[in-house]
């Protein structure tokens, strides 16, 4: 956490700085099949973070000796656009970057039915164009939407938020200024029916208890996500 | 490389059309797909701007940053261009550090704005010879139907219009000059390239005019040649349409209300 | 990649065994292997330490440089965390450019003490904004047999303890985060897995817990998947262990003579 | 263009800096095969601008998945060595050098009959010694006679010279000086007879009736070196 | 050599700094067997320079276009880690690490038996724990240990010493401060007869007497060496 | 690498010459093949030059900057040294990052120059501690028939004897160090090997000599070894032929005019 001093209060009377209640989302808005060279595509607004992820595949793996014989390879990238942060971000993966698409990929192949595509690559490209705190649920919500838009075989699609913790409060969906001045992050992804936790990280300071309750915050909030990524598959296919 | 994945078949199939006088989209040899321009879609950024040409898209963001003049011009801003062909914009574009098409492309978008000296970069340095604000392009191409390097110079022009500097005002600029590209299919002269034709083509020429008329970049691609005749007819058409890109341009940041006022003297003096 | 060359014989006889309720080495579930720390190994070192965790060993060393603070924190100093899978550890391990591995590595250590806040980073800065000291932590992995991201954390937090900084004293540090790694095989949780129980591990959680028994850093990792109650299981028994990894790090710290008194008021001052 | 300022008279009662009228080029001079190893080479000063090329091939294409069963791979490298200008070049590949051998490379593709060499590569290596302008198209038209002296089927030669743009008037072959404090800058290859344009870009403003002269002083300077070309090459076989 | 000056004296009535006689080498200290992975592996220390090397093969070798078909290929990384040296070394190969590598690898190619190894890979890893000066000779033979803990066959082993120059005086086996403030520094490397000298390099400024002298002290440094490298082993197969 | 590709018939023959006590070219073992300097080649550099020995060909270059010292010689300047395998000198050279053969010549050719401490390098320091002129010597090996590393010493070191600093004069440089290098090919050594030797070397062992017949670089290299006494008589060899070859490089820097004067005493005051 960037544990950033600040003179603004975070929460005051219940309310967060940007009037949410501690339980609430930013707003969501998210599209399929934005791109039209992609296999699957997605766009998604959480607040003002926004991401577009792009699914190419199931396609010839290269390079040839890293093909599985009997299953497929998710490959992914993550990338912050130079101009979505405030200083400019050096253009090419960082550490940072590859943690994510690490733990990206990873949450993916618990629902992704990788056995059905033998010796082939599934590519996830996971593009920041906006940041405001949460970019790695909101590039992981898009990358679902953007592998089911593809076709991809899935037991579920994933859905995405953080928690966290701001003036020693339990909060849903941090923003930038909360994920700058608060005490605790925590981002997890979350299969459809919110009980299998596909991806988890967590900095700052929790007690087991408020770490219980960000937990019970993230699936609330990634059922409402679900719910969003449904319509929007659902008016791409009508 | 992509030229090896696309069947035969298809190809002789774009050829024979062009050689007929058609394109598949409709259009005349000498007319753009649709152009569209939105303004400010990226908040973090200083300036931004997207442009499509028919489903290409281009995203542009403008940043500014701090930094060191160059030694041989101590008292002049610094522009800094960079371009990337995103793994989503399509199937041939890979990870990885930029290919030579990335790099020509920042290229040819960084000198049709350097070579138009549209921007007053002498009012962005702060002490000269120690300080100056740095202007960051960066073009990145989400969707790639083909012509990406017309998209990238149209997003990357509009975002620069739409640049506002803290503590300083509008980006000092003055002029909107326009890549225009043009490939050669045998014996015919296309503008405005879609992907299967880019397929097809024997070369590449792009042309970038400013509002004077003036050519201030052009960049030869491409297997084949050209003709002084060619060049010559590929120039007045390139003037022609630039005029009405860049009416497009003016349109977009009008309608965000953003066309903005020419510096302020006072500006400069920060 | 290394799943692939693991005979499937191999895995399913230790999938086996652990469906039956046991360990290859006799262990329970939720005990750790042998924990054996060194301390002051490395000379050139401010600051050293070696942890063993069974066969699994890791060497930390700690430099301390002098650098520039991060313009958003202009008073305080810098924490830069590196870690390296070294090729003589594992024939998996490949020279070159750190991979994703190394990477998480490298961030996870990071996190578990970053967070936790034990250094007084402040008190480092020598002018604030110009000039301030840097402390490298770079965790190397010698030997693997299997979670070295937990032999990683306590040769990294050890090292930090044993740390003395010329002209200014021991490294201002108060607590002493552990990170403590499980492992889910079907729906078995094992604590500080061996390298054949990772290879069939369907998922990977690292929990680090600081003194007042707050998790300052988590990190999930692997194709298989979490619930809630498992996660708060594996909180608990990470409040446990890490009480018992903590005193043997005092132990280790005490036997080189060397845990060290709190730095002083003055220290800082220089 | 540099668009440095100066107080030296870039032209004076139609002579240049150097003594030159606006469409005369500076001293030419070609050698071909002045390397060993090479299976073609050359040398090309134009002015104080020097060029060593090299020609490896046809040969066995590396990698062998980027092979063209039915045709050959040209690779071009262009390297200014880091004491061939003023301040010292750091050594490798940066932008402008990619992006010229980029064009170079395409200007070979219009002459090299590569159909003639499938599954082969043809390596052009040019080596700049020492810099005062027109690099490129001095290492064109070394490159051009090295591919000659190597053997390599082409259509035509290729000679490649620059036109610019000084104190308003149109130039043939900008110097160092010129190119520093000029306004245009127009690097130019034609096929020997000058009729096809294999290379061309251009920087600076120009109206087209500038753009007209550029390239009418281009097809003169091109000419001129393609008989240097042709001479250099009769001079290597004699 | 550094030619940093110096008050301390190095030299005092045939006394070293650091106690030793002119010819004397720093305690040894050798244990085969330390990595429980490694095929091969060892432990060296020569006063406060410490080095493990680890050895894997034979193994399949990669990339597998540079297999040699009759004979086995060797590999060496060196690899100082970043606190072993006074300011922190920036991880990942520079310039001196990579020459290391080089000449190692040769000395060890004079005694592998690498014909018996055909289409394989060796590969050798020195890592630089603590580091007082001769780093690439205590790192090899730490390597050479491990090479044979590992099984592979060779015509010998391979000891190495430096001999070095200070106060115009041959010395064998500089320390870090007698490095730093030396006239001439010479890293030799023999097989145990100490007759082949499989590696040689120097710095400093030497008469052809004093080179002389410097590889008669070599070779009492590696008989040395060779007898603790040997104790080992036999200590390891005990 | 290169190895491989020689035709196995080609490098028997190669043996059995020198086994009878003949090399291809007619040279004695013990004699260098012509050596031909000139100077003042490339112009833009301070000081350069070019050596051919035999058909090998290196291009050597000075450039001087300016920059910080080290920290721990503060007034000392900096001596750099860079070489390059060109592509177009030998099919085995690729582009790319610099193989470890490329790294050898450069440390080995600066070596040679820095430990005979042949330029003052504290005349060069403008500010102690902040500011001096960096030296850098950059070797282009550009038509490889073996022996480059010879061949790049001696372009070097008589570059550096052509060097002029811009407001400073000549480069403060009094000795002329001179590589020698040898390779052992069954029981025989030989001097400056050409390439067909150089493919049946069994080891190779480069001298550097300076005027005092100091020997003040040496590297050995290849897959063989030598014995002392080997060692020795290829150093007198060495001191014998530097000797010669230094006549060479001072012919060269008299016939350019330019065998400069010892820098001034008020040189160095600046």
């Amino acid at each position: 956490m960037g544990g950033t001093e600040t003179d603004i209060p975070l929460l005051v009377d219940g309310k967060r700085n940007d009037g949410r209640t501690i339980d609430q989302m930013r707003p969501v808005k998210i599209e399929a099949g934005v791109l039209e060279r992609a296999d699957g595509s997605a766009y998604v607004e959480l607040g003002e973070t926004h991401a577009i992820a792009a699914v190419y595949g199931p396609k010839e793996m290269h390079p040839r000796h890293a093909l599985i014989p009997n299953k497929g390879v998710l490959k992914v990238r993550y990338s912050m656009l130079p101009f979505s942060v405030g200083d400019r971000k050096r253009p090419g993966p960082d550490r940072r970057s590859r943690e994510i698409a690490k733990v990206t990929r990873e949450a993916f192949e618990s629902v992704v039915l990788l056995d059905k595509y033998p010796r082939s690559a599934i590519e996830i490209d996971i593009n920041i164009m906006q940041a405001d705190a949460g970019t790695r649920v909101v590039g992981l919500t898009a990358a679902s939407v953007a592998l089911a838009d593809a076709g991809i075989a899935m037991t579920d699609l994933i859905s995405s938020c953080a928690s966290g913790k701001i003036e020693d409060t339990v909060v849903l969906d941090l923003n930038g200024l909360e994920d700058n001045c608060g005490q605790a992050d925590v981002p997890i992804a979350m299969t459809g029916k919110g009980e299998q936790i596909a991806l988890m990280q967590m900095d700052g300071l929790m007690t087991k208890e408020e770490l219980n309750q960000a937990m019970e915050y993230a699936v609330t909030g990634c059922k409402e996500l679900h719910k969003a990524q449904v319509d929007a598959l659902r008016r791409r296919y009508q | 490389m992509s030229v090896q994945i696309i069947p035969t078949l298809a190809k002789k199939a774009t050829r024979a059309l062009i050689k007929s006088g058609k394109r598949s989209d409709g259009r005349a040899f000498d007319q753009m797909r649709p152009v569209k321009i939105t303004v400010g879609d990226y908040k973090r950024a200083e300036g931004s701007a997207t442009c499509w040409l028919g489903k290409t898209m281009v995203a542009a963001g403008i940043k500014i940053g701090v930094g060191t003049p160059y030694p041989d011009s101590p008292n002049v801003g610094v522009l800094s261009s960079n371009a990337e062909l995103v793994p989503a914009a399509d199937p041939q574009f890979q990870a990885g550090p930029p290919k030579e098409e990335a790099i020509e492309l920042a290229r040819v978008v960084d000198r049709g704005i350097r070579e138009s000296k549209c921007i007053e970069l002498e009012k962005l340095c702060i002490t000269p010879g120690e300080e100056t604000r740095m202007v960051y392009i960066d073009s990145y191409v989400m969707d790639n139907d083909g012509n990406y390097m017309d998209a990238a110079s149209i997003a990357a022009i509009t975002a620069l219009h739409n640049t506002v500097i803290e503590d300083f005002g509008p980006l000092p600029i003055t002029k909107k000059p326009i890549a225009n590209t043009f490939i050669k299919v045998g014996s015919d002269i296309l503008l405005d390239p879609c992907l299967e034709e880019e397929y097809v083509a024997d070369a590449r020429l792009t042309i970038s005019v400013e509002e004077n008329n003036n050519v201030c970049a052009m960049q030869k691609a491409g297997s084949g040649s050209w003709t002084k005749d060619e060049v010559l007819k590929c120039v007045d058409l390139a003037i022609t349409r630039a005029a009405e890109t860049r009416k497009k341009v003016e349109d977009a940041l009008a309608a965000f209300g953003k066309e903005p006022a020419p510096a302020q003297p006072s500006a400069g003096k920060m």
